[in-house]
C-alpha cells in the first residue's frame, strides 16, 4: 500500500483551525478482519473492538460481485448452467439444480426418473464434499489443522467421482433443464461411489473422536454466538443454523424434491443455538448424508433415458420456455438454496433471482452476533454459520 | 479535506528504494526462492476451492516448501484464484504492494487473461496484467489441482531462468500501472475508500 | 556542634525553606538542587568511615535526646534516598511551577534521611511525621480526596505506631533502639512480655509500617496518592519514601526479632513472624501487580507497580534468612533507582503531552527518544531482564525464597515477575509506539534537567546491572558476613551463580552475530503506520489503530470473579458505615436536650464509679 | 587471555544449535504432516525459508525498534543457549543459573513484542497482548515446576542438577517431579508456541500476530532466533527433566522426544482463547505444580 | 415417483442424545496413528494422474468435417469462440471455423454439445500454462486441431499438455502452430464473421503490443454501439470521473 | 409415475399467464390457508399455484399492512425479488415468504411505478428484510422508507450509481468504457450471436 500519511503543513493547518484531522475515538480501535485473511476469504468486516471484544461489527461483502443476475439475463437458457453454477462454489451442483428445477417447472417438462435419481445422488455428492470442506475450514479456524487436512483429502475422492460422472472437478455443468448432460458411466462407478461412501463411513469415526469428540472445540464453541428461535426465524436463517435453535425445517422434507420423498432420514434438531449446537447438528447431518448415499445405491438408478426428449431442444441455443414464473429451492449445506425464475417467453430469462442462504445469516445476523463476541470468535461464528460469500455476492 | 489528496506526497515507496544485489550468494539464493515460494492467503476468486486439495494431503505441495502464510510481507507468490472485482482488486494491489521483492502472481484460469465467462460483466476486470504484472497464467475454468501444479513449477523454473520479473516490470513500469489503476479507481481510491467507513465507524 | 549527619539531615530542609522564602525562579530551583546534593556529596564522603566505625551525634530537645547515627546500614538507605533525592530536584526544577512544592518536597527528604539516621523512637517517630506530613501537603495541593485516604491511613499508622512505642516504653522503659533491642533480647528468655503484648505490638508495627511501605490490604492510599502529585516528586515518593515502610520492617527484626521468635516460635521452620511479613509480601506483590495490569492511566500503573515491587522487599525480608535480606536490600536499590527512574520519565511525558491516560498517548518515542530510551532501560531492569541492576536483585530473592523452603512466597514472585512484563510492555506499547494522535504532533523531548535526572538514575542501573557485586559486598558489610560471595560481577550463593559479566558478554556475543545478519539483509526503508497489514483495506490515520484502552481486556475477563472484590471499595463503603453511624450517634445523642446530656453525665460517671477509677 | 577453545566451542555449538534448531523445525513441520497423512517438506525446509527471507532485495521498517526488535530477541537466544548445558559442551554453564537460564529464554519475546508493537498495527499488538497474557497464565505453573525441580536437588546449578541426575537417576523417575514434568510440558507448548497455545500467532484470527508485519530479513532473523530457541527450550528441557546428556548424539534423542510429544499435543487438540487459556493454566497445572512443590518440600 | 402420494413427509425430528456428544481430552489421541500410516498424498508431478474419460479439456476440431454452422458460437455463455476464416495452403476453406479463446472459454462443451456433425470435440488434455507477457498469451487463443493429432501426442509424450507449443504469426495473418513434437500447421487467416471475408480485409486490430510500456495509454474511446443489440441500449455511460 | 403427470397438468395450467384469478380455492390446506388471510386482508388477491405454493397480489399501498398479517402465517421471509417490467415502467417486488409451520411458499407480488420507486420498509416485521432491502435499493435503486442503511452494498459507489440490474442499463456499453474497448475484440460481425 502506498503512503497515505496526511502531510504536516495539512496537519499545522488543521490545527490551526482548532480541529485535529482524525477525531479518532479513543475508547475503541477500528480492525479490518478480510478479505486477505486467513478466516474470511473474499469478505470483509469491519469491527470496532474494545480491547478483545467487540462492539460493533459492519459486513463489507461484495468482493465477489460478478453481476449473476444481470449475466443470466443476457445469456439462453441452457448456457445459463454453465454461468449460474459459479454461485456456490462449494456446492456448485445446487444452483445448477435449483435453477433446472424453475425451468422445468416453467415449461412443465416432466424430468425422467433415472434423471432425478442422478440429480438427488449428484445433490447428495454435493453436499458431502461440501461437508468435507466444511470440516476443513472449521478445523482450520479453530486450529486443528489435522481433520482439515484429513477431510480435503477425503473430498478428494468425491471430485474424482465428479470427474468421471459429469466431466469436470468443480465445475460439473451437469444438470441442465430437463434432466442431465451424460448418463452414469457404468457400474464401476456405482461400485466406486458405493466404496467411498463405505470408506468415509469409517472415517466419520476418526472425525469424532479428533474434531467432534475434542475438549478444546466444546470449549471454542460452547455459548459462543448464540440465536435463539425467534431472532433466527425473524432473521430468515436456515439450514443447520435454524435447526440448531430447535426448529425442524429441512426443505428436504418440507417442500420435497426429486427423490427425497422415498428416502428415510432424519432431521437433527438441537435446543442451544449456539455454535457448538450447530457444529454438532451438521455433524449428524453428514451421518446422515451418507446413509441417504447408501439408500440411493440400494434402490439403483431406475432405468430410462436421462434427458427429456423435446422437439424445442433441438435448436438449443434459441430454446424458448412459455411465460412464467417459478421458485425453487433445495437444502444445502448452508442452507436453503432458492431462485425465481421469470420467463417472459422469450430464449433469455427474464430474471433470474437467487437467494443464497448466507444471504440472510451472513449479514444481519453475523453482525448480531458477533456484537460482544471476543475476536477469537470471530472465526468460530463465521465458521459454523458456514458463511459462504459468494451466496451475499453474486 | 478535499485538498488533502493533490498534497499528498504521491507515492512511492513502493519504486524508491535501492535494489541491492548479493553477489556472493546469488544462486543460493535463487535456489532458496525456488524451493520456498510462500502464498500469500488471498483467494480471489472461485479458483480458491482448488487450493485447498494442493495445499492439504490430497497433494500437498508443501512437499515442495510452498506454504500459505496469512501475512503479505513473508509473501513471495500472490495466486489471483480467478476473476478480480474492482473491489478486490484495489485490495490486491495494496497486498502486491506489500509484499516484498522478489515476489511473483500466478493468475489462474481464464478470468484474468481476458475476462472468461464474465467478460461482459460490468464487475469484473478484464486483463488483469494492465493493472499489476503476472508472471505465469494458467488455463482452465477452473483450473485442474495439477495445472495449478504446473504453474507453480513453471514459476519455479522461470526463478532459476530469472525470467520471473513481474516484480520488476511493476517497477519499471510503475507510472503505466498506477495510471491504469487509477483510471479504472479513480484518483486518490486508497483515502475514498478507507474514508467510506469513517460515517460508519 | 556541626556534624555532619546534621548536615545531610537538615540541608535538604533548610534547602526548602530558603527556596519557599525568596521564591525567585531560577534561583529556588538552584538552591533546591543543592540542598538535595549535600546530602548525597556528605554521604559519598563519609563512605570510607562509616565502613570503620559509625558516626553518632545526639541532640537534645526539652528533655528528649534524638540520636542520630550512620552505620552501614542507615548509610545504605539514606545514600539511596539521596540519590533519588537528587533525582528528583533535577527532575523538580523543571516540572515544579511553585516554591511551596520545592518547600514540602525537601522537608519530607528531611523525614526520610531522618528516619533512616535515628536511633530512638522519639527522633524515628518525629521525623516519620514529618516526612508523612509534607508527603501530605504534596498530595493535598493536587487531590483533596486522595490526600484525604492518604492522611487517613497514615494516622492510623501513626497511631498505630504511636501506642506501639508507648507500649514498648512502658515494657523496657527505653526509647532508644540500642536498649529496647538489650531489653527484649533478655527478655527473649525471661518472658515477662506475655506473647499477647508481643504480638499487638507487633500488629501495630506491622500496620505502621505496612500503611507506609504500602502492603496489601493497606495499599489503597498508594495508587491515588503516587499519582495525585508532582511526578517528579514521585519518583522520590515511591523512590525512596516507601522504602522507609520497608526500613521499618527491617527495624522490626533488629529490635524485637529475637522476642519475637520467642513469642511466636517457628512454623515448618520458618520463623512464624517473618512467615506473616513474607506472605503479606507475596500478596502484595501478586495483587498489585495484576491491578497494575489492569489500569488505563499511567501514574496509575507506576503506583500499583511501586507498590508490587515494595511487596518484594517485604517478601524478601520475611524470608527470614540473611540471603533474604541481602536480596530485600539490593531490591531497595534496584527499585529506587529503576522505579525512580520511571516515574522521572512519566514526569516528563507528563509534563511534555499533558496527558495521562494510555489512550491520549501514543508513537512518542520518535518525538522524545532520550526520554525513551530511559524508560526502556528502566522497563529492562523492572521487566528483570539478566543485565540489570533489576534482575540481579530479582534473582536473589528468588535464590533466597527458595533456599529458605518457601516454594509458593517464590512461585507468587515468579507470577509478579510476568506480570510487571505485562505492565511494562503495556507501557511501551501506549506510550511509544503504535500510532501517534494528531494533537501529539508538536511534542518535544524533555527538558534538560529532567534528562540528567534520569540519566543520574539510569546510569546505576547499568552500573548495578552489570557490576551486581558492588552491591552484594557492600551488602554484606551491613548483614556481617559472607551472605552473597563472588566479585564485583559475579554473585555466589550457596546454591547459584549469577555472573552478570558472563551474561552481558553472551548478549553482546549474540547481539554481535545477530546484528551482522541484520546488515548483510537489503537496505531497509521507512514506511508510515498506515502502511500496514489491514488484512489489504486502505487505512488513513483518520482510524484509530492502536488498542488504547482495555489492553488487557482478557486477563479482566479471565479474572472477573476476583475483581468483584476491591480493597479500595471497601474502605469506602466501611469509612461511609462509620459516617452513618457517626451521623446516627449525632441525632441519638446530641438531640439538644439538656435533660438527656445530664443522664449521660450521670450514666458516665457511674460507669466510671464502677471501674473504680474515681 | 582469551580461552580459544571455548571460543571454538561456542562456535561451533552456535552453528550446530542453529543447524540443529532448523532441522527441529523441519522435523515439526515432518510429522505434524505425517499425522495429517501428508508427505510434508523436506526436513530441511526451514532452513530454505530462511535463506530466501534473507535474499529478499527489499525491506521495510517502522522505525529503530522495529529493526531492534528481531536483532535484540536473536541476540536474547544466543545468550539463552550459551547457559545451557549441551552434553559435554559446558560453554558458560558452569556459571548458569536455573532462574538465568529461564529469564534469558523469556526474553525473545520482549525483543519480538518490541519489533511487533513499534510497527504500530493492531494486528501485532493483539498479538502481543496476547503473548504477554500467555506468559502470565503459564508462568505460575512453570515457576512451579521450577521450584519443585530445585527443591528437590537442592542446588540452582543447572551443572550441578545434570550430574545430580547422573547419578541419583533423572529427575522424572522421581514421582514428584515427575508431576512436575507435566506441568513443565504443558507450560512448554506453550512456550514453544504450539497448539492447543498458540494463541499468540493464531494465523486464523490476527494472521500470526506479532509476525504479521515482519517480512525479509527481520522475519530471517526471527526464524533463526527461532531455532536457535527451539533448540535451548529443549535442551532445556532434556537437562532439567531427562538427565542431561554426556554427548550431543544422547541430547539429540532426547530433544527429539521431547519435541514429538509437543508435536502430538499441537497436531490432535485446537487452539484456546487466551481467557481460557489462562484459566486453564491456573487451574490444573498449577495444582499439580502445588502438588509437586508440596511433595518436594 | 410418489411425490404426490406423500402428503407432507413428517419430519423425523431426532432425539438430542443421539445428536450430542460427550467432550473428551483422551479421545483426540487416536489421532496420532496416522503417523505410522501411509500418506495418502499422489505426488504429482513426479507421479501422473491421469483425468478422467471424457474430462472436458481442450477442443479438438475436424477442419474436414466442420460445417461453419456457428451454434457453437451461439451457444457459449462467454462469447469466446469466433468463427474464422482460414486459408489452408494457399486454398480458402469453405466454411468458417471456430477459434476458441481460453482466456474465455470455461470448458463446458455446450459447444461439443450442440455441434451437429460431431467435428467439434474435445480432449481430456488440460494443462496450459505460459508465461503472462502478451506474447506468451497468444496460445490462448487458437483453432484447435485435429483430435487424432492431439491424441498421438498425448500417447508420444504421456501427459495431457497443451499440444501447440508455441504460435508463430506473422504479419499477413499467417499462423503457424508449433506442436510439441516439432511438426508445424501452417494457415493463414482471412477474417472472421459467418460471411466471407471480402478480398482485401483488414485485419481488425489486434491485441495491444507486447510490453506494458508500449501499450496504448488510452483506452477511452467510445466503443462503436453494438449492432445488435439486445435490450433497447442506453447510451454507454460515461465512466465516471 | 401418476403424480408426474398431476403435476405436469398444474404445471401446464399455471404456465398460463396468471391474470385470470380462479375465485374458487381448492379445498387443501393452500386452500384454507389463502382463504384464511384473504378474509381478513379483502383488498388482496389471493391464489393457489400448486401444491406448496401460493401466492398474492397486494397494492403497493398496503403492502406494509398485508405483511404483518401475513408474518403471523409466514414466518421467514426468504428473499424480496424484484422484476424490472420495463414496458410496464414498473417494478414488480415478490416477497417471498416461507411457512415453516404449513411448509407453503407464498409469494406475494406488488407493483411500483419505476420513476417513483418507493415502498415502506419490512424490518420491523423481518429484521434480515434489511439485507434484501438494500440489496433492491442497490441494483434496482428502490427506496425502501425506514431502511438506515441504504448505499453501496455490495457494488462500489460508482456502480452503485448505475442501479446495474435494471433493464435499461447497457451492461456491454458500460463494461467497454470502464474496462477498455478490446474486452470484445470481433465485434463487428456479431450478428450472429446470442449473447
Amino acid at each position: 500500500m502506498t503512503n497515505i500519511e496526511v502531510p504536516k503543513e495539512l496537519r499545522e493547518e488543521a490545527k490551526q483551525h482548532d480541529m485535529y484531522l482524525h477525531p479518532i475515538d479513543k475508547d475503541t480501535y477500528e480492525l479490518f478482519f478480510g478479505p486477505q485473511h486467513m478466516a474470511t476469504e473474499n469478505f470483509s468486516i469491519i469491527l470496532k473492538m474494545d480491547g478483545n471484544r467487540i462492539e460493533r461489527a459492519i459486513v463489507n461483502p461484495g468482493f465477489l460481485h460478478r453481476g449473476f443476475e444481470k449475466l443470466a439475463e443476457q445469456r439462453p437458457y441452457f448456457t445459463n448452467i454453465a454461468l449460474i453454477l459459479r454461485i456456490c462454489v462449494p456446492e456448485s451442483d445446487v444452483p445448477e439444480n435449483i435453477y433446472s428445477m424453475a425451468v422445468d417447472e416453467i415449461v412443465g417438462w416432466e424430468v425422467p426418473e433415472r434423471a432425478q435419481w442422478i440429480r438427488t445422488v449428484v445433490l447428495e455428492m454435493a453436499r458431502m464434499s461440501a461437508w468435507m470442506f466444511w470440516i476443513m475450514g472449521f478445523g482450520n479456524e479453530i486450529g486443528l489443522y489435522t481433520a482439515g487436512q484429513w477431510a480435503a483429502a477425503y473430498r478428494e475422492r468425491f471430485m474424482r467421482l465428479f470427474e468421471e460422472l459429469t466431466g469436470g472437478r468443480v465445475y460439473h455443468i451437469y444438470t441442465v433443464p430437463g434432466g442431465v448432460r451424460r448418463d452414469i458411466p457404468g457400474d464401476k462407478w456405482l461400485r466406486q461411489l458405493r466404496d467411498t461412501v463405505e470408506y468415509l463411513k469409517g472415517k466419520m469415526k476418526d472425525f469424532d473422536e479428533i474434531l467432534f469428540d475434542n475438549y478444546i472445540m466444546f470449549e471454542r464453541t460452547e455459548g459462543v454466538g448464540v440465536m435463539d428461535r425467534k431472532f433466527a426465524l425473524k432473521h430468515a436463517v436456515t439450514g443447520p443454523n435454524l435447526r440448531a435453535t430447535g426448529v425442524p425445517y429441512d426443505v428436504r422434507k418440507d417442500d420435497p424434491y426429486l427423490y427425497y420423498p422415498e428416502l428415510e432420514f432424519e432431521v437433527p434438531v438441537l435446543k442451544e443455538g449456539d455454535s457448538l449446537a450447530r457444529v454438532l447438528v451438521r455433524r449428524y447431518e453428514m451421518e446422515q448424508d451418507l446413509y441417504i448415499l447408501e439408500q440411493l445405491l440400494d434402490m439403483g438408478p431406475p432405468s430410462g433415458p436421462y434427458m427429456v426428449k423435446d422437439a424445442r431442444l433441438k435448436a438449443l441455443p434459441r430454446f424458448k420456455p412459455p411465460k412464467g414464473d417459478a421458485y425453487a429451492h433445495v437444502e444445502s449445506t448452508k442452507g436453503d438454496f432458492g431462485v425465481y425464475v421469470v420467463s417472459d417467453g422469450t430464449h433469455k430469462p427474464y430474471r433470474a433471482h437467487f437467494r443464497g442462504p448466507s444471504q440472510s445469516h451472513g449479514v444481519t445476523v453475523l453482525e448480531e452476533l458477533l456484537k460482544g463476541a471476543r475476536l477469537a470468535d470471530v472465526p468460530v461464528i463465521l465458521k459454523t454459520l458456514d458463511n459462504c460469500p459468494p451466496d451475499i455476492d453474486r | 479535506m478535499s485538498e488533502m489528496k493533490e498534497m499528498r506526497n504521491e507515492n512511492d515507496g513502493v519504486i524508491s528504494y535501492e535494489l541491492q544485489e548479493f553477489k556472493l550468494f546469488e544462486p543460493l539464493f535463487k535456489w532458496a526462492r525456488k524451493k520456498s515460494l510462500w502464498i500469500v492467503a488471498f483467494c480471489t476468486g472461485c479458483g480458491g476451492i482448488e487450493m485447498p486439495p494442493l495445499a492439504t494431503a490430497r497433494y500437498d505441495f508443501e512437499r515442495f516448501g510452498i506454504m500459505p502464510n496469512p501475512a503479505p510481507r513473508m509473501g513471495d507468490l500472490f495466486l489471483i484464484t480467478g476473476y478480480v472485482t474492482p473491489k478486490t482488486l484495489k485490495r490486491i494491489i495494496i497486498t502486491y504492494e506489500m509484499m516484498q521483492d522478489p515476489k511473483y502472481i500466478l493468475a489462474h484460469g481464464s478470468c484474468p487473461i481476458n475476462g472468461g465467462v464474465y467478460w461482459d460483466s460490468y464487475n469484473v476486470v478484464k486483463q488483469l496484467d494492465k493493472y499489476i504484472p503476472i508472471d505465469v497464467a494458467i488455463a482452465g475454468c477452473m483450473p485442474r489441482a495439477e495445472a495449478v501444479m504446473d504453474g507453480i513449477m513453471e514459476i519455479m523454473r522461470k526463478i532459476e531462468d530469472g525470467t520471473a520479473d513481474g516484480w520488476k516490470r511493476y517497477r519499471e513500469n510503475y507510472e503505466y500501472y498506477r495510471k491504469n489503476q487509477d483510471e479504472l479507481f479513480g484518483e486518490g481510491w486508497r483515502e475514498k475508500d478507507a474514508r467510506r467507513w469513517l460515517a460508519w465507524i | 556542634m556541626i556534624n555532619e549527619l546534621m548536615i545531610i539531615l537538615f540541608a535538604p530542609l533548610i534547602a526548602g525553606v530558603v527556596a519557599w522564602a525568596l521564591d525567585i525562579k531560577g534561583i529556588r530551583e538552584a538552591i533546591g538542587i543543592i540542598g538535595a546534593a549535600i546530602p548525597l556529596a556528605y554521604l559519598v564522603k563519609l563512605y570510607p568511615t562509616i565502613i570503620e566505625n559509625p558516626i553518632d551525634y545526639s541532640i537534645t530537645v526539652s528533655g528528649f535526646t534524638l540520636q542520630f547515627q550512620l552505620n552501614t546500614m542507615s548509610w545504605y538507605f539514606a545514600a539511596v534516598a539521596s540519590l533519588v533525592g537528587l533525582a528528583m530536584a533535577f527532575g523538580m526544577a523543571v516540572t515544579s511551577r511553585e516554591s511551596y512544592d520545592w518547600l514540602f518536597a525537601l522537608m519530607s527528604f528531611t523525614g526520610v534521611l531522618g528516619v533512616f539516621l535515628s536511633q530512638d523512637f522519639v527522633g524515628f517517630f518525629l521525623l516519620w511525621e514529618l516526612m508523612t506530613f509534607a508527603s501530605f501537603m504534596m498530595v493535598l495541593r493536587r487531590n483533596r480526596h486522595e490526600s484525604l485516604k492518604y492522611f487517613v491511613l497514615s494516622v492510623i499508622g501513626a497511631y498505630a505506631m504511636l501506642i506501639a512505642i508507648g507500649m514498648l516504653y512502658a515494657k523496657t522503659g527505653a526509647l532508644d533502639f540500642a536498649s529496647i533491642r538489650q531489653v527484649l533480647y533478655m527478655d527473649a528468655a525471661m518472658g515477662t512480655i506475655t506473647t499477647r503484648e508481643t504480638a499487638i505490638i507487633f500488629g501495630l508495627f506491622l500496620t505502621a509500617f505496612g500503611v507506609k511501605a504500602g502492603a496489601v490490604p493497606l495499599h489503597v492510599w498508594a495508587p491515588g496518592a503516587y499519582s495525585e502529585t508532582d511526578q517528579s516528586y514521585t519518583a522520590f515518593f515511591s523512590g525512596a519514601l516507601s522504602k522507609a515502610g520497608a526500613y521499618g520492617f527491617l527495624l522490626l527484626y533488629i529490635l524485637m526479632g529475637y522476642k519475637l521468635y520467642a513469642a511466636f516460635g517457628t512454623f515448618h521452620n520458618h520463623l512464624t513472624f517473618a512467615y506473616i511479613i513474607a506472605w503479606i509480601g507475596a500478596i502484595t506483590v501478586v495483587v498489585a501487580s495484576f491491578l497494575a495490569v489492569l489500569q488505563e492511566d499511567i501514574r496509575k500503573l507506576f503506583a500499583y507497580s511501586s507498590v508490587g515491587q515494595v511487596g518484594y522487599i517485604l517478601l524478601a525480608f520475611g524470608l527470614g534468612s540473611t540471603l533474604g535480606f541481602a536480596g530485600g536490600l539490593f531490591h531497595v536499590l534496584s527499585h529506587a533507582i529503576f522505579k525512580g527512574l520511571f516515574w522521572l520519565v512519566t514526569a516528563a511525558i507528563i509534563l511534555q503531552t499533558g496527558k495521562t491516560q494510555f489512550k491520549d498517548m501514543g508513537g512518542l518515542a520518535e518525538k522524545m527518544p532520550f526520554t525513551f530510551a530511559m524508560g526502556l532501560i528502566a522497563v529492562l531492569s523492572l521487566a528483570g531482564i539478566p543485565p540489570m541492576a533489576g534482575f540481579a536483585s530479582k534473582w536473589l530473592i528468588y535464590e533466597a525464597a527458595i533456599s529458605a523452603h518457601m516454594p509458593l512466597v517464590a512461585g507468587a514472585i515468579f507470577l509478579g515477575s510476568a506480570l510487571a512484563f505485562a505492565y511494562v510492555v503495556r507501557f511501551l506499547y501506549a506510550v511509544w509506539f503504535g500510532q501517534r494522535p494528531s494533537d501529539l504532533e508538536d511534542v518535544k523531548e524533555a527538558p534538560l534537567p529532567l534528562l540528567i535526572a534520569m540519566a543520574l538514575l539510569a546510569i546505576p542501573n547499568l552500573v548495578f546491572g552489570v557490576a551486581p557485586g558492588l552491591v552484594t559486598q557492600y551488602i554484606n558489610k551491613i548483614l556481617g558476613g559472607e551472605v552473597v560471595g563472588g566479585d564485583y560481577y559475579k554473585l555466589v550463593t550457596p546454591t547459584g551463580t549469577y555472573n552478570a559479566l558472563l551474561v552481558t558478554i553472551a548478549l553482546v556475543i549474540g547481539l554481535a552475530i545477530a546484528g551482522l545478519v541484520y546488515i548483510y539483509g537489503a537496505k531497509t526503508r521507512k514506511i508510515p503506520v498506515t502502511n500496514t497489514y489491514q488484512s489489504g483495506n486502505p487505512v488513513t490515520e483518520e482510524f484509530n489503530l492502536s488498542i488504547r484502552r482495555n489492553f488487557y481486556k482478557p486477563l479482566a475477563e479471565a479474572l472477573e470473579f476476583w475483581l468483584k472484590y476491591s480493597w479500595d471499595r471497601f474502605y469506602e463503603r466501611v469509612a461511609g458505615m462509620a459516617e452513618d453511624f457517626a451521623d446516627s450517634l449525632r441525632q441519638a445523642f446530641y438531640n439538644g436536650n439538656v435533660q438527656s446530656y445530664s443522664w449521660y453525665l450521670a450514666i458516665v460517671l457511674l460507669i466510671l464509679a464502677l471501674w473504680g477509677v474515681l | 587471555m582469551i580461552d580459544w577453545k571455548l571460543v571454538l566451542e561456542v562456535i561451533g555449538i552456535l552453528i550446530y544449535a542453529t543447524f540443529m534448531g532448523f532441522i527441529f523445525m523441519g522435523i515439526e513441520r515432518k510429522a505434524m504432516a505425517r499425522i495429517q497423512r501428508r508427505v510434508g517438506p523436506p526436513i530441511y525446509q526451514p532452513i530454505i525459508d530462511t535463506l530466501k527471507l534473507l535474499g529478499k532485495k527489499e525491506s521495510v521498517s517502522h522505525g529503530f525498534i522495529y529493526d531492534f526488535g528481531p536483532v535484540f530477541a536473536m541476540g536474547a537466544s544466543i545468550a539463552a543457549l550459551l547457559f545451557i548445558p549441551i552434553a559435554n559442551f559446558q560453554l558458560f554453564s558452569s556459571n548458569a543459573d536455573l532462574i538465568v537460564v529461564a529469564y534469558l529464554l523469556e526474553i525473545p519475546m520482549l525483543g519480538i513484542m518490541l519489533g511487533a508493537m513499534s510497527s504500530g498495527n493492531p494486528y501485532s499488538a493483539l498479538g502481543v497482548q496476547r503473548g504477554l497474557l500467555t506468559m502470565v497464565a503459564m508462568q505460575l505453573p512453570y515457576g512451579l515446576a521450577l521450584i519443585a525441580l530445585i527443591q528437590h536437588w537442592g542446588t540452582f546449578k543447572l551443572s550441578e542438577i545434570v550430574a545430580l541426575q547422573q547419578t541419583q537417576g533423572w529427575s522424572i523417575l522421581v514421582p514428584a517431579l515427575f508431576v512436575a514434568m507435566i506441568v513443565f510440558d504443558i507450560v512448554f507448548q506453550a512456550m514453544l508456541g504450539l497448539e492447543p497455545f498458540d494463541i499468540v500467532s493464531a494465523p486464523a484470527e490476527i494472521s500470526m500476530g506479532p509476525m504479521v508485519e515482519y517480512g525479509g530479513k527481520h522475519a530471517a532473523l526471527l526464524f533463526t532466533q527461532h531455532a536457535i530457541q527451539l533448540f535451548a527450550e529443549t535442551a532445556f528441557f532434556a537437562v532439567l527433566f531427562l538427565g542431561g546428556a554426556s554427548n550431543l548424539l544422547e541430547l539429540l534423542i532426547k530433544q527429539i522426544a521431547v519435541l514429538f510429544i509437543a508435536i502430538f499435543v499441537a497436531s490432535i487438540y485446537p487452539r484456546f482463547t487466551i481467557d481460557q487459556a489462562a484459566k486453564f493454566f491456573w487451574k490444573w497445572p498449577t495444582i499439580l505444580g502445588i502438588i509437586a512443590v508440596l511433595l518436594t518440600v | 415417483m410418489k411425490m404426490k402420494s406423500v402428503e407432507k413427509p413428517r419430519v423425523r425430528v431426532v432425539g438430542e442424545e443421539k445428536v450430542k456428544l460427550k467432550k473428551s481430552f483422551v479421545k483426540p489421541w487416536m489421532g496420532i496413528k496416522y503417523l505410522f500410516k501411509k500418506p495418502v498424498t499422489i505426488k504429482i508431478p513426479f507421479e501422473k494422474i491421469e483425468p478422467a474419460p471424457k474430462y472436458r479439456g481442450f477442443h479438438t476440431l475436424n477442419w474436414k468435417t466442420c460445417v461453419g454452422c456457428n451454434f457453437c458460437g451461439q451457444i457459449c455463455p462467454a462469447r469466446a469462440i469466433e468463427m474464422t476464416w482460414i486459408e489452408v495452403d494457399g486454398k480458402m476453406e469453405k466454411r468458417p471455423h471456430p477459434k476458441v479463446d481460453y482466456g474465455r472459454c470455461t470448458f463446458c462443451q455446450f459447444c461439443v454439445d450442440v455441434c451437429p456433425t460431431g467435428a467439434l470435440g474435445f480432449t481430456e488434455n488440460f494443462y496450459l500454462t505460459t508465461g503472462g507477457l502478451e506474447e506468451d498469451l497468444e496460445l490462448y487463443d487458437w483453432v484447435p486441431i485435429h483430435p487424432d493429432k492431439v491424441r498421438e501426442l498425448n500417447e508420444m509424450f504421456g501427459d495431457y499438455r497443451f499440444p501447440v507449443e508455441r504460435i508463430e504469426k506473422k504479419e499477413d495473418g499467417t499462423h503457424i502452430y508449433h506442436l510439441r513434437d516439432g511438426s508445424t500447421i501452417e494457415f493463414k487467416i482471412l477474417g472472421y464473421g459467418l460471411r466471407p471475408p471480402a478480398a482485401a480485409r483488414p485485419k481488425p486490430a489486434a491485441k495491444p503490443a507486447a510490453k506494458p510500456a508500449a501499450k496504448p495509454a488510452e483506452k477511452k474511446e467510445a466503443p462503436k454501439p453494438e449492432a445488435k443489440a439486445e435490450k433497447p441500449a442506453e447510451k454507454p455511460a460515461e465512466k465516471k470521473e | 409415475m401418476d403424480m408426474n403427470e398431476k403435476k405436469v397438468e398444474e404445471k401446464v395450467e399455471n404456465a398460463q399467464p396468471v391474470e385470470e384469478t380462479r375465485p374458487e380455492l381448492p379445498d387443501t390446506k393452500e386452500g384454507r390457508l389463502v382463504r384464511e388471510i384473504v378474509e381478513k386482508a379483502p383488498y388482496a388477491e389471493g391464489s393457489v399455484r400448486r401444491e406448496r405454493r401460493v401466492e398474492f397480489r397486494v397494492p403497493a399501498e398496503r403492502i406494509h399492512e398485508f405483511l404483518e398479517l401475513a408474518s403471523e402465517k409466514f414466518e421467514m421471509l426468504m428473499q424480496i425479488s424484484t422484476v424490472d417490467w420495463l414496458k410496464e415502467k414498473e417494478f414488480e417486488l415478490v416477497y417471498q415468504l416461507w411457512s415453516v409451520s404449513e411448509g407453503i411458499h407464498a409469494f406475494v407480488r406488488t407493483r411500483i411505478p419505476r420513476d417513483d420507486a418507493k415502498l415502506p420498509t419490512v424490518m420491523d416485521i423481518w429484521p434480515v428484510a434489511e439485507t434484501y432491502e438494500r440489496e433492491a435499493h442497490e441494483f434496482f435503486g428502490i427506496i425502501f422508507e425506514g431502511n438506515p442503511r441504504l448505499g453501496p452494498f455490495i457494488l462500489e459507489p460508482r456502480e452503485y450509481e448505475k442501479h446495474p440490474l435494471r433493464k435499461d442499463f447497457n451492461t456491454i456499453g458500460y463494461v467497454k468504457v470502464i474496462y477498455g474497448e478490446d474486452f470484445d475484440r470481433y465485434d463487428e460481425s456479431k450478428t450472429n450471436y446470442v449473447i
